[in-house]
């Protein structure tokens, strides 16, 4: 990816549609428990969908589908109208457990996926990762191992280490989980300026109200029980956003709309 | 909540709970790595308010706190709790039931059910026999949220709000002059958060004890408090004082209204400004 | 951090030089200190016994030079070190089978676990029926030592290998082979380490006691002949010399662990 | 699906025992090595085991099979006590008071490095007789698992617990009592399941070398007596008394920390 460029409408890759999925486990006790359930939903390409809900409602389940770790009991995922059947570099996930090797360095990390399928030769892998590296101000990181980085700098190494192999798809879970509010804002507005540059098609997945409202195109509100998406809520506020967009009425109201669908299902009130 | 428990008193006119923090400072290990935390903080908190403490990592927020809670000592200024000497330099405070501390990552005991958690207090400092302290923490129990019902229960089958709830009572039933509260709501979603946001509100408008609540999330500090502080960078000190004039009680209204978005404009630039430089420096740190 | 309530709950202590733990150099003393007395005042049992200082003026004289006591250091060392380094290359590849095959996991498992609380010093009278030479026989008993923890650490190793990490390569298209050669094993590193350290350990053990009972020569021996021949300087000189070289051997194994894993000591 | 998973797993571990068995017997039978025809066959060593009156006098059914196993049960058990009663005291004390852990742990470190079935030689000497010296060796071992786990148990307590507990006005005492035993149980009775398996592993070189019974002795004068069938079956009945003794060890752990099993059994989200 030397120099991310606007792609043109029609050939968006990264279109998902979902056709009532279902997919379920068996408990100890033999009695089956569904993580989801019959999910049907698309998710437009070039955009930045988020997908919210409650922790524990199967959003990561969902991803993990997507992603082709898991394989669903029913219906069918198709990415661009082929079906997923398993893992592949079109769509690479971002983990909320970072998942960098930490016995490579972090250059390795980023060369490890285009070497492994020898996309390109090492020399030219190196300079793409050092290009990306510098671009997220990791250049002189590289030869430092994981353990070495902040929680804020390992997620940008994680989204360097995906970006080299320019898929079609970016999913993200929950990837600024754990880390502290302000490292957080930074590192959406961070997202948000690499999305806007180069509408690469992202899903989002996340917990938390403000980060969706701020990061969506979309927001797909996916409910406990039963555990599928039923709304979706267009995000019309102005791009490129910066964190003042907070502080707007249109923001409000948006966000007064997406509590109303939050707490439509569960009045968790005592 | 109808009727006041026998042993928290909430007369309105609170009394006690008035804190003031007189230019305290805080150095660690002065004669090696001379780490400066707190520099020159002040602060008046009048009885019976809540007050939000906001700022980046590192700005030395719950090095107050810990200084509040007796954990740790200051190396200058003091501190004054109802008028009486809480911590100065040659007398260093001690840890009470006066001033408890909700952890971040809770500190319920693992090994304790509910009821003997939040009756912990009352036991061990033998103000109460047993069966008496459990009557009360029963009855406190019913009272917030009929909670009762999991009295038997241990820590690690509860969820993480549940836990929150049982470690605020935990901390009530021992009738403290401040609740000093260290970013209890951090790692929960937004629909537990928001509940546990109403939680919290209700306890104090009915009990009205002083609340230190140390925060990273704007929003939450001006949803909750009285009283907004924004502290810089290390070494950390008072860079912006906002008093929230919204009506109480707080509802999800609140949250939307025009004056809470004033509000938050006043602030949210202090507040990204130090995020910005904490950030830059961490990174420096760790190059 | 000690979790005293009188102590500050902060970590870090005074500062550099205060480090010295001179309550522990109190405690040593007082242990050789006593020793002195209870041989002189012959408290019950430890009449015969020489005194620390009449231990280490009969090792400096007569055994410092002895070309037979560093023989048997030399015989101790070999037996250990083909035992252990038989162990890994055996162990370390049964862990992993055990680790990543289910079916041969479910098979052969449950005989391994049948046959690891057996102490490896009850194998003794076994590996002498069946190896052919006494010293073969005493290698299989530090074998045994060291065998069963190493597949019982790299086992749990494979089964604490991280999720993310082995879809995110199977995501970017590493083959099986990429897969085991640069995520599997390299996660598998600290738990191999961990087996080693604790082998290691094992096998001094066991290799004293086996030469005790089975041997004419090696550090063991030395030890017991000291008792049979009732020289008792010669069991504490042995006793000390098995401490030594135990201890060397962990720093050695220590050693090339931290090398195996460079991004653990850097982080 | 969960039923049929088990019953093939249950079929594979039969499958793997009769492999093992029969290889055994192959290897011993037929294979032309010497060294495998020296060894017992395991039909031999069976028809010994369960014989009214077999021919070495060991058997389920004789007396002495008994004695054995309660002379090293015994000792295997008093020194575990001995250990549990001064282990676990010192390494909370060492955990909970600095000085302490500074007096301790530099006297342990000097001592722990020296394998403890070296101190055989001089236990004999200083303790009157070989019974006591094998139940020191033994307790030797124990002491320093039990010890230095407790010590890491109370090390790994969640700070944030101390804190609390100050706040809500323990006293030292209480800390000790509330927060600081029951914080450290998790890992003590880790620490004492390696104990008693040290404790096996030692008795039975401590048997071997310095007693007149018990099962380690069993296997070495076995052999001496050429009665190899026997050498065989004390081995195995030496690994299930080893195992039956960690497992009632787990039991009254469990037990004890009924806390911790709910939050075991938390459903997978």
């Amino acid at each position: 990816m030397a120099e991310p460029q606007q792609k043109s409408q029609q050939d968006l890759k990264g279109h998902i549609s979902i056709q009532n999925l279902g997919l379920s486990y068996e408990d100890k006790d033999g009695s089956a428990v569904s993580v989801i359930e019959n999910c049907s939903v698309e998710f437009d390409p070039g955009l930045l969908n988020v997908v919210m809900g409650k922790s524990g409602c199967g959003k990561s389940t969902l991803a993990y589908l997507i992603a082709g770790y898991l394989k669903a009991d029913q219906g069918l995922i198709a990415i661009d109208g082929r079906a997923v059947t398993k893992p592949g570099a079109d769509r690479i996930m971002v983990f909320q457990e970072t998942a960098l090797w930490p016995w490579m360095t972090v250059t390795e990390n980023v060369i490890f996926g285009p070497l492994v399928r020898n996309a390109f030769s090492r020399a030219e892998a190196t300079s793409k990762a050092e290009e990306l590296l510098e671009r997220f101000g990791l250049l002189d990181f590289g030869n430092k191992y994981p353990g070495q980085l902040s929680g804020g700098m390992k997620r940008r190494a994680e989204i360097a280490q995906a970006l080299i192999n320019s898929p079609d798809i970016m999913v993200l879970d929950e990837p600024f989980r754990g880390l502290d509010v302000m490292t957080r804002e930074l590192l959406q507005e961070y997202y948000l300026q690499l999305f806007e540059e180069t509408r690469l098609s992202t899903l989002f997945i996340t917990s938390e109200l403000e980060e969706a409202l701020f990061l969506a195109d979309r927001i797909y509100v996916m409910t406990e029980a039963p555990n599928n998406i039923e709304q979706v809520i267009e995000i019309d506020l102005p791009r490129p956003r910066s964190y003042e967009v907070t502080t707007t009425q249109q923001y409000l109201e948006l966000k007064q709309v997406a509590m109303e669908y939050l707490y439509a299902g569960s009045e968790e009130y005592l | 909540m109808t009727d006041k428990p026998v042993i928290i008193d909430s007369s309105t006119d609170a009394r006690f709970g008035h804190l003031s923090v007189q230019n305290v400072s805080k150095v660690y290990d002065p004669l090696g790595a001379h780490v400066e935390a707190l520099d020159d903080c002040s602060l008046e908190i009048p009885a019976g308010e809540f007050i939000a403490v906001v700022g980046p990592s590192g700005c030395g927020k719950s090095t107050l706190l810990n200084i509040l809670a007796g954990f740790d000592n200051l190396t200058a200024g003091q501190v004054l709790i109802d008028g009486e000497k809480l911590a100065t330099i040659d007398h260093p405070p001690r840890p009470g039931s006066d001033r408890v501390v909700v952890f971040q990552n809770g500190a319920l005991f693992p090994w304790k059910t509910v009821l003997q958690n939040v009756v912990y207090g009352l036991v061990v400092q033998n103000r109460f026999p047993e069966s008496e302290a459990n009557e009360m923490g029963m009855e406190l129990l019913a009272r917030s949220g009929n909670l009762d019902r999991i009295a038997g229960s241990y820590p690690s089958q509860l969820s993480s709000g549940m836990q929150r709830r049982v470690e605020i009572l935990r901390a009530l039933i021992n009738n403290p002059r401040i609740l000093l509260l260290d970013e209890p709501f951090r790692a929960m979603d937004t629909v537990s958060k928001t509940t546990m946001h109403r939680y919290l509100l209700e306890i104090y408008d009915q009990y009205h004890k002083t609340v230190f609540f140390i925060t990273h999330d704007l929003d939450e500090a001006i949803f909750l408090a009285d009283t907004v502080v924004v502290m810089t960078t290390r070494p950390g000190t008072i860079k912006l004082r906002l008093d929230v004039d919204l009506p109480r009680p707080r509802t999800r209204e609140t949250m939307l209204s025009q004056r809470f978005l004033e509000l938050k404009q006043q602030a949210v630039s202090a507040v990204h400004e130090e995020a910005k430089k904490a950030f830059e420096r961490g990174e420096r740190e760790l190059a | 951090m000690s979790a005293g309530s009188e102590s500050r709950p902060l970590p870090s202590r005074p500062s550099r030089w205060r480090h010295l733990n001179w309550r522990g150099a109190v405690s040593v003393i007082t242990f050789f200190v006593l020793w002195h007395l209870a041989v002189v005042l012959e408290f019950a049992g430890f009449a015969e016994l020489p005194t620390p200082v009449q231990t280490m003026s009969i090792f400096v004289t007569e055994y410092l030079t002895s070309i037979d006591y560093w023989n048997s250091w030399l015989v101790s060392f070999e037996r250990v070190f083909y035992g252990f380094i038989i162990a890994q290359l055996l162990g370390i590849p049964l862990g992993l089978l055990f680790g990543t095959s289910p079916r041969f996991r479910n098979m052969f498992f449950p005989v391994f676990e049948l046959l690891r609380p057996i102490p490896p010093l009850a194998w003794v009278p076994i590996s002498i029926l069946f190896w052919p030479t006494n010293e073969s026989s005493i290698v299989f008993i530090t074998f045994i030592g060291a065998f069963f923890v190493i597949v019982i650490n790299v086992y749990d190793g494979v089964g604490n290998i991280q999720k993310e990490h082995m879809w995110l390569a199977r995501s970017l298209g590493a083959s099986r082979m990429a897969i085991f050669r640069r995520i599997m094993l390299p996660s598998v590193i600290p738990s191999i380490a961990v087996g080693m350290t604790l082998g290691i350990a094992i096998t001094w053990n066991v290799v004293i006691a086996a030469e005790m009972i089975a041997s004419d020569s090696g550090l063991g021996r030395l030890t017991w002949e000291g008792y049979v021949s009732s020289t008792p300087e010669v069991v504490l000189i042995g006793m000390i010399s098995i401490g030594l070289a135990g201890y060397l051997s962990s720093i050695t194994v220590d050693m090339i662990e931290r090398r195996m894993m460079p991004w653990q000591e850097k982080s | 699906m969960w039923k049929l998973f088990t019953q093939q797993k249950f079929m594979l571990m039969w499958l793997g025992f009769m492999i093992t068995i029969l290889s055994w017997y192959a290897a011993v039978k037929w294979l032309p090595i010497s060294s495998f025809q020296r060894l017992p066959d395991p039909l031999t060593v069976v028809i010994e085991w369960f014989n009214t009156d077999p021919d070495y006098g060991l058997s389920v059914f004789t007396r002495d099979y008994y004695l054995h196993i309660w002379y090293s049960t015994y000792r295997a058990t008093t020194s575990f006590i001995l250990a549990v009663i001064l282990g676990v005291p010192l390494g909370i004390l060492m955990g909970w008071r600095v000085k302490v852990n500074d007096y301790a742990s530099a006297l342990l470190s000097i001592l722990r490095p020296i394998p403890p079935l070296a101190w055989v030689p001089v236990a004999i000497l200083i303790f009157p007789g070989s019974e006591p010296a094998v139940i020191f060796v033994t307790f030797l071992v124990a002491f320093f698992a039990t010890t230095m786990n407790t010590l890491l148990g109370v090390k790994s307590i969640n700070s944030d617990y101390f804190k609390a507990a100050q706040c809500l006005g323990a006293r030292p005492k209480d800390i000790l009592r509330d927060i600081i035993i029951p914080g450290a149980l998790p890992s003590i009775f880790t620490g004492l399941q390696i104990a008693m398996g040290a404790a096996w592993f030692s008795l039975v070189a401590g048997e071997m070398i310095a007693a007149q019974y018990g099962l380690g002795f069993m296997i070495l004068e076995s052999y001496n007596l050429v009665q190899y069938p026997t050498i065989i079956i004390m081995m195995i009945t030496l690994g299930i008394v080893g195992y039956i003794s960690s497992a009632i060890i787990r039991l009254v752990g469990n037990h004890l920390m009924r806390w911790r099993e709910q939050s075991m059994g938390l459903s997978l989200t």
